[in-house]
């Protein structure tokens, strides 16, 4: 799924600064599960908000909905008829959700309330971790289900380099080197000899690289 | 420090320790101050974010969670999920400016009711000494 | 292995059989040049090429194909350092292209410290290719007369490749088969990282023989003499993949007050001496950080002067 | 009424005497499927217990505690109270018997009084108050006390003149002047003797001037002084001039452990314990500081809790404790009393104060005897029930059991202990006969106010005084009926009592109340009550919600009337908030698996698991160790002589030979799941923790017991003349000659007890010691046997073993905490041992043969296991029981129950009795086919799920599961109602019923006077 961090609130509230009847959307896809945009964090977000408006003596109107996904225009379209009720509307979808509300109602203006960050998956609860970088052509079947794209801190096809200390990165204690699980992965599995043949130099143009992407799956576009 | 000011605080209590400990510091006549309004949760885990914040945006001057022992949580380990929520309340009021004392979690057992009045007599002295909550102020104003 | 690739002095010294010393030099931290010049003087005659670093631990420097380009006007020959962190791979064959015009005839091709190291930590990396994938693209380029895509270079840069190797970075079973495959790749000869734990890198390097590793690539073994026990320290906590052993600081610490230094070199000589009998090591690369003054003193008290002059 | 089984027994019980004993074996009996006849010759039940103030040692409010146990008796459909009557005869023999009664008229019929009070209104009769110890006054009509059950009033025939008053001003027609006395006969299967016991008259004592002073009153007319429905109100006056008293005196032992006066030698066992009380509670009431002085001969402050009570009361309260018997009271002509004594300096000291308590000790009744007499009950030398120590609660005739004081003098959880396990053994015989007699109520079905507008009714409670003396309750009833939804408010003496219940439905029924609120003491104690209620006439119990203003704020504020006034209106408009948005919620019943684990194998869980499965039904008996009989394994024998070992030995072949109980040896508790009614227990092999066993249980019970300490004091282990209680007793089963040869013994008390470390007494030393002494003095008559003690706390009948220790000529020196006895062996072999005498002042020293040191007992370690059972233990590790006073055998978690050393260092007898009890708890759960479980359960909008695993991952039960079709289950049986999951889950998809999070907040926002927004 997406994994997304909310901004800091100092943040959120010099974006609404003039603004004193918004509305909070929130999005039951990715952001609800990673536990950043569902339900309970609009209400968190709206009381906040509040708090820091009622501080200052000013008053501050807050609605709050969450959607089914704001990454598709049907249910983006159940706010329509309210939607321009707002001074503003806060999204705490991940980046397509202000993009896509932005796109379907331009006259009003969307404000994102958190910061996208990689695709991933929860390790334990309230710990998530990068798995994917969407590289557009997926290798992981090279390096026995591990990605050195997402996951190594230099993106080395060839690793593991110098910095690699004990299992960890060279950029954290807390960053494991993925190339050292590759190596210790194969070695156990008696495929060492797998990593030593040259992995040539990877095409990007898959990746966000090559431009903004698109998929286009002809026998279901309408 | 304002000597009129009569601090609203809210004390969520778990039923089988904080809330027993209250019952318990009032059979035994201890005095704490009468603006502390105890909230029954059965569990400090029931305890959410939203309800401390909820407590501040309504004007509360200061808000606590009163559970067990930790180690003893009657439901296991819903304190310790608790006080993280409080920390996460603490940190969100810095960032609002206002002072993250005016939540506090506390752990007591059901014996220990001149406990309970004595952190309700230290949190009415702590929010007394902070002053009414900012949110107050602006509004009197 | 005989055959000159790159007619480079480093080259000739180590297939002449010599016993080859080279030394380090980092960049300016601006346009100014004086102390550049300065400190290749000291080195000038003491080694057989010195590496010019590329904005080393990701602080940023005047670039290391221009402060190679001064080095060969100052009549040492440099080994251009690039690495992976800071462009991809059109900016590489182009510097690649240029520096051979500028006379550059040594490469060293490395991944780099990770910008998070550096002064501009906020900065975004490119890693389009790695350190193995950029040896083999500078062999490409000097051996197939190819760009990346299969397109002909219209004179082909002749370069001595070299790669880096840390013996002691994890894990230490692979580090030997990487070597290899940098070799593969097309390193002709390697440097190591600094080298302090002397047991594991004999340990290393009798795998490195037993693999006929030695006999396809000339390796350099890292000399960093150290300066204080607080170097010392430093060295073994906070870079990664560095080896310190406990006994070691002792020593130096053991020297006592204001002799810490002569001790730190004492130490380098020692090493030097035993590098030059062990099996499969080809000579000495001597990082002498912010000490290229001593590089002299301790070139000389190694034995290693004079350097061969084999033109 | 149907008649099951084949055989003639009879499946109804009968209990005489309905104090709280009484009570509790009825309540028990009757939850486990027999019909109870539970006979008073009072009026009203309650006992003893209803007149006190406060119990130690949580000073909770006795009345308080006490009345929800009243109202569930008065209320329960299978115990039929029957008051006003004595048990004439009982003919017939266990399982069977006729018991033939005497129905004293009451003159008032108490089906049609509506206890209106009209009567009392015009009576123009004035009598004194028993109930009030005579300090107070009634009509002739009265009733005994506001939350009397059955609550009619009643005409005092013996001053009533007659004059027809109340039977004109009686509307509902219940006064019948004529009434006589009846006679009737009822068929049981056994009976249960629970008659108490009343105190001792110290108007004998001359020499104390009760006779003759006001100002010198019994402990209970204290009690009856400091209640807040007493005569003065709760407010402390002396009788003799209303004045507010500076200087009181308890004196201690008034007819107990005195042969001169009273005849009675034996020690009340409670009196040390409410005179502390007393002192401390009377130094609250008092507005001006109080000196309080406690003068006693031992402190017996051997229970739970209570040593640190007396801590207490030294350290906090300032009480004065002073060890000297005063010898003579003497009334000054101010109301003033002078008492001489001679404190342990030696001189003679007069002291004056303005009032004396007089710590009456318990006496069997006249009544009581006879009774004993007519049923053929023996009793022993001190007129109590002749009970053995292995058979505690087994009267001399079979059938016919006893429980209480009537037992022997104990306070309060050890007769209610008694009373469950009396309970438990008159049904032992008759489970056959179990369900066979009993009614089933029928309630009305639930109405549906899903469609209806809240419409909520208040219901404010003076409490006595308790709240109405503080605050003003008028005026909060009046705010109550300003609030919205609110369509009715009232107030009421006592919210609680069973005329107030019947009240409430009639309004709820007429106003067409749909949700209610009560604002009165704690849920904790009350809620249940409340809730049966209004279930009873159709409202789901879970609209209901309750204030807590009196606990939480009249107890708090009492000195701020004004601010606990606007504190109860704050607290009333929070639950009239929160009412207005509860809902119904569903009973879930689940069938119960009946069978009941018995962790422990000492004497404890063998009583235990032999009780359960002599109800019928499977024990598991868990034993960490590879052998049954525990601890008792060490002892030699009971109090009262009688041998251990053959006990013990026919336990442990009475399990092994009985069918209905598993015994697993060498197992440990893992993993336990479930709730009340259904538990899953995983045991596994104390040699291979992968070797394990599943079992599934209905109830379980903790007998983990304990164990002596091994002393590091006094050489203990290092010199072989030292030995601990458990040594000796070995060495006198040994016949270890050095024992006969010894000249000169001598026995240490508290030796790991009453110290900073371990604050408690561990209770069974004293008595120990003192047996033993006796047996060495046997062996060799000319053995010199000293007793080194700092209190002597043969509480009891046990005083007879010190008594007898002193005539044999023991000796017994006292010693401080401070200064100990000290023993020297440096001298290799050769012990000195130098104690400073209490009389003489001045240190004594001597050559033991053997030092006997009176370790200490503690409780096994069990941390893991309580924490598999999630049940607390107390600082020193001993399991913390529900409720000190009423509820000492059960875990505040439903289902879990405690027997013997786990829970506190007890004799055996105690010991068997507390595992008994348990058996009677456990059956209230196992003994039936269903069970209706919590409605307080997390429940998933399957709408609102993301299946995104939180409760999954966040709930401490493992209970959530993402289920196939995509989203979140909690089963309602497993869940245990915390709520973390509620308020982890991210898209808000889990409530839990009953604390919404629009009901918190509803709280929230009412306080700061926000309307509701959700």
């Amino acid at each position: 799924m997406i994994v997304a961090d909310r901004k800091p609130l100092s943040e959120i509230l010099d974006m609404i600064t003039d603004r004193d009847k918004i509305l909070i959307m929130g999005c039951k896809g990715c952001v609800t599960v990673c536990n950043v945009g569902g339900v309970k964090e609009v209400q968190i977000l709206s009381s906040s908000l509040k708090i820091a408006r009622k501080k200052e003596g000013r008053s501050l109107t807050v609605d709050q909905i969450t959607i089914e996904r704001q990454c598709d225009p049907e249910y983006i379209e159940q706010v329509k008829a309210t939607i321009n009720d707002y001074d503003a509307v806060i999204s705490m979808a991940c980046g397509v959700g202000p993009q896509f509300l932005s796109e379907a109602y331009p006259q009003q203006k969307f404000f994102p309330a958190v910061n996208t960050k990689f695709f991933g998956g929860a390790t334990s609860h309230g710990i998530w971790e990068e798995r994917c970088a969407g590289c557009g052509t997926c290798v992981i079947h090279y390096f026995d289900g591990l990605c050195p794209v997402a996951r190594c801190s230099k993106s080395l096809m060839n690793g593991p380099c110098g910095g690699s200390s004990k299992g960890y990165c060279e950029i954290s204690k807390e960053v494991p080197c993925i190339w050292d699980m590759i190596v210790k992965k194969k070695m156990e599995q008696g495929r060492l000899d797998d990593l030593l043949c040259f992995t040539p130099a990877k095409n990007w143009r898959t990746s966000r690289d090559g431009g903004p992407r698109k998929s286009v799956r002809e026998e279901l576009a309408i | 420090m304002n000597h009129d000011f009569e601090p609203q605080i809210i004390a969520f209590c778990c039923k089988y320790c904080a809330y027993a400990a209250a019952d318990l510091a009032g059979s035994m006549r201890l005095n704490y101050p009468s603006n502390i309004k105890i909230i029954q949760v059965p569990c400090t885990g029931r305890v959410d974010i939203i309800h401390l914040l909820r407590a501040i945006e309504d004007g509360a001057d200061g808000v606590y969670v009163a559970g067990c022992m930790e180690g003893d949580c009657h439901f296991v380990c819903g304190n310790i999920k608790t006080r993280k929520k409080v920390e996460y309340v603490k940190k969100t009021l810095s960032e609002l400016g206002i002072e993250p004392e005016r939540v506090e979690m506390f752990n007591l057992s059901s014996a220990m009711g001149p406990r309970f009045a004595e952190i309700a007599n230290q949190m009415g002295e702590r929010i007394r000494n902070l002053g009414p909550s900012p949110l107050n102020i602006k509004q009197a104003a | 292995m005989n055959d000159i690739k790159s007619g480079s002095n480093l080259e000739k010294v180590l297939k002449s059989g010599n016993f080859a010393f080279t030394g380090e030099c980092g960049p300016p931290k601006g346009a100014n040049v004086d102390h550049l010049k300065e400190n290749l003087a000291f080195l000038k005659g003491n080694v057989d090429a010195v590496n010019i670093t590329d904005n080393q631990t990701a602080v940023v420097r005047m670039s290391s194909w221009a402060a190679s380009a001064i080095a060969v006007q100052e009549g040492v020959e440099p080994n251009f350092q690039m690495v992976c962190r800071d462009r991809n791979r059109l900016a590489m064959m182009s510097d690649v292209l240029g520096a051979y015009a500028m006379g550059i005839r040594n490469m060293l091709c490395l991944s780099g410290d990770h910008q998070i190291f550096g002064n501009h930590p906020e900065a975004k990396n490119v890693y389009d290719i790695d350190s193995m994938q950029l040896i083999n693209l500078v062999k490409t380029m000097r051996d197939e007369e190819q760009f990346l895509n299969g397109e002909p270079i219209d004179g082909s840069p002749k370069m001595f490749i070299g790669a880096a190797s840390n013996p002691f970075a994890d894990p230490f079973e692979f580090r030997v088969y990487r070597l290899a495959k940098k070799i593969n790749a097309g390193a002709d000869f390697i440097q190591t990282q600094c080298i302090y734990n002397m047991d594991k890198f004999r340990q290393f390097m009798k795998m490195a023989v037993d693999m006929g590793l030695c006999e396809k690539c000339y390796i350099l073994a890292g000399v960093t003499p150290l300066k204080s026990v607080g170097m010392a320290q430093y060295m073994a906590k906070q870079v990664p993949g560095m080896d310190v052993p406990p006994e070691l600081i002792e020593r130096l610490r053991g020297a006592g007050k204001g002799k810490f230094a002569e001790e730190g070199i004492k130490i380098a000589i020692e090493q030097i001496e035993e590098f030059k009998q062990m099996e499969g090591v080809a000579g000495v690369h001597l990082m002498a950080i912010e000490w290229e003054h001593k590089v002299a003193e301790i070139a000389q008290r190694a034995g290693m002067l004079p350097r061969p002059d084999i033109s | 009424m149907s008649t099951k089984g084949t055989n003639n027994k009879v499946g109804s019980v009968m209990v005489v005497g309905a104090g709280v004993a009484g009570i509790q074996a009825s309540l028990d009996m009757a939850n486990a499927g027999y019909y109870v006849h539970l006979v008073d010759s009072s009026s009203s039940v309650g006992g003893l217990m209803a007149q006190l103030d406060k119990t130690f040692p949580t000073n909770d409010c006795a009345m308080c505690v006490i009345s929800p146990f009243l109202v569930e008796v008065g209320r329960h459909l299978n115990i039929n109270i029957i008051p006003n009557s004595e048990l004439e005869s009982l003919e017939g023999e266990a399982g069977a018997f006729t018991a033939k009664l005497k129905n004293n008229p009451r003159y008032i019929d108490s089906v049609k009084c509506t206890a209106c009070g009209q009567c009392r209104q015009v009576c123009p009769v004035t009598a004194v108050n028993e109930f009030d110890c005579r300090l107070d006054l009634r009509k002739a009509t009265f009733i005994k006390f506001p939350q009397a059950v059955p609550l009619s009033y009643t005409i005092d025939k013996n001053v009533c003149i007659g004059c027809g008053m109340c039977e004109k001003a009686c509307l509902a027609g219940a006064i019948s002047y004529s009434d006589q006395a009846r006679f009737s006969e009822i068929k049981v299967g056994a009976v249960v003797l629970a008659m108490g016991n009343e105190l001792f008259d110290p108007s004998l004592f001359d020499t104390y001037a009760y006779s003759r002073h006001p100002n010198v009153v019994t402990s209970l007319e204290f009690e009856r002084i400091l209640s807040a429905s007493g005569p003065y109100k709760g407010h402390l006056m002396r009788p003799y001039d209303r004045e507010v008293p500076q200087k009181i005196a308890w004196l201690q032992c008034i007819g107990s452990r005195d042969i001169n006066h009273a005849d009675h030698s034996y020690c009340s066992s409670v009196c040390c314990m409410y005179s502390i009380k007393q002192s401390m509670i009377a130094k609250e009431h008092a507005e001006t500081p109080l000196d309080a002085a406690i003068f006693y001969m031992d402190m017996r402050t051997h229970g739970k809790e209570f040593e640190r009570y007396r801590e207490r009361a030294e350290k906090g309260s300032g009480v004065r404790f002073i060890r000297s018997r005063v010898h003579t009271v003497e009334p000054l002509d101010d109301g003033g009393l002078k008492l001489k004594y001679i404190p342990e300096s030696g001189e003679v000291l007069e002291e004056v104060f303005d009032m004396v308590v007089l710590a009456a000790g318990f006496a069997t009744s006249k009544d009581t005897k006879a009774l004993a007499q007519r049923l053929g009950i023996n009793l022993n030398a001190h007129s109590y029930a002749q009970t053995s120590d292995l058979t505690p609660v087994s009267t001399s005739r079979e059938g016919v059991f006893v429980c209480g004081t009537f037992q022997s003098p104990k306070d309060i959880p050890q007769s209610v202990m008694e009373a469950s396990a009396a309970a438990a053994g008159a049904t032992q015989n008759l489970s056959e006969q179990r369900w066979s007699l009993t009614l089933t109520k029928e309630l009305p079905a639930e109405k549906n106010f899903s469609e209806e507008e809240p419409k909520i009714g208040v219901f404010v409670c003076n409490c006595g005084i308790n709240i109405g003396g503080v605050a003003d309750v008028p005026a909060v009833r009046e705010y109550a009926k300003t609030l919205p939804n609110v369509i009715h408010a009232e107030d009421n003496l006592f919210t609680c009592s069973q005329d107030t219940q019947e009240n409430i439905k009639k309004i709820i029924l007429e106003k067409g109340i749909n949700r209610v609120v009560v604002a009165s003491c704690s849920p904790r104690t009350h809620e249940p009550l409340f809730q049966e209620t209004i279930r009873e006439i159709g409202l789901n119990p879970y609209l209901f919600e309750m204030a807590n203003i009196r606990d939480q704020n009249t107890w708090v504020h009492m000195k701020t009337p004004q601010r606990a006034t606007d504190k109860a209106k704050d607290l009333v408009r929070m639950a009239v908030a929160k009412a207005a948005l509860l809902e119904s919620l569903p009973q879930v019943t689940l069938d119960v698996t009946q069978a009941v684990l018995v962790v422990g194998g000492g004497v404890a869980g063998l009583e235990a698991a032999l009780g359960v499965a002599r109800q019928g039904f499977v024990a598991f008996l868990v034993e960490r160790s590879n052998e049954l009989g525990g601890m008792a394994l060490g002892l030699n024998a009971t109090w009262q002589g009688e041998p251990v070992l053959p006990y013990v030995m026919q336990l442990i072949e009475d399990a092994k030979k009985n069918e209905r109980i598993k015994i697993f040896l060498e197992t440990e508790v893992g993993h336990v799941t479930g709730t009340i009614g259904n538990f899953t227990t995983t045991l596994k092999s104390a040699n291979n923790p992968l070797d394990t066993k599943v079992i599934n249980h209905g109830a379980a019970i903790l007998a983990t017991g304990g164990k002596e300490y091994k002393p590091h004091e006094y050489f203990y282990g290092k010199n072989p003349k030292i030995l601990t209680h458990f040594d000796l007793d070995a060495a006198v089963r040994n016949n270890d000659k050095a024992l006969k040869d010894s000249k000169i013994a001598v026995f240490i008390q508290c030796v790991g007890s009453r110290t900073e470390e371990r604050a408690y007494c561990s209770r069974v030393c004293c008595i120990h010691s003192i047996k033993s002494a006796l047996i060495l003095k046997k062996l060799n008559p000319e053995m010199q046997i000293f007793i080194i003690y700092r209190d002597i706390r043969t509480y009891g009948l046990r005083e007879d073993l010190y008594k007898e220790a002193r005539q044999q000529g023991i000796r017994f020196i006292r010693y401080n905490k401070d200064n100990p006895p000290v023993i020297d062996s440096d001298n290799g072999q050769e012990l000195k041992l130098t104690v400073k005498d209490h009389i003489l002042q001045r240190p004594i020293e001597m050559n033991p043969d053997l030092v006997v040191l009176a370790a200490a007992i503690l409780p096994n370690e069990n941390k893991t296991l309580f924490e598999h059972f999630k049940v607390p233990a107390n600082s020193d590790g001993f399991l913390v029981e529900a409720h000190a006073k009423l509820r000492p055998v059960d875990f505040a978690s439903e289902g879990l129950f405690l027997a013997g050393i786990a829970h506190y260092p007890k004799s055996i007898d105690e010991s068997i009795a507390q595992a008994k009890a348990a058996v009677s708890r456990a059956m209230r759960i196992v003994s039936k086919n269903t069970i209706a479980v919590d409605s307080v359960i997390a429940s998933v909008n399957p709408d609102r799920c993301a299946a995104c695993l939180t409760c999954v991952r966040t709930c401490p039960y493992n209970v959530p599961r993402v289920g196939e079709e995509g989203y979140a289950i909690i089963e309602p049986s497993d869940c245990h109602g915390c709520g973390c999951c509620v308020s982890e889950c991210p898209g808000k998809a889990i409530t839990l019923k009953h604390f919404t999070d629009d009901q918190i907040n509803a709280k929230t926002d009412a306080l700061f006077y926000i309307e509701a927004s959700c």
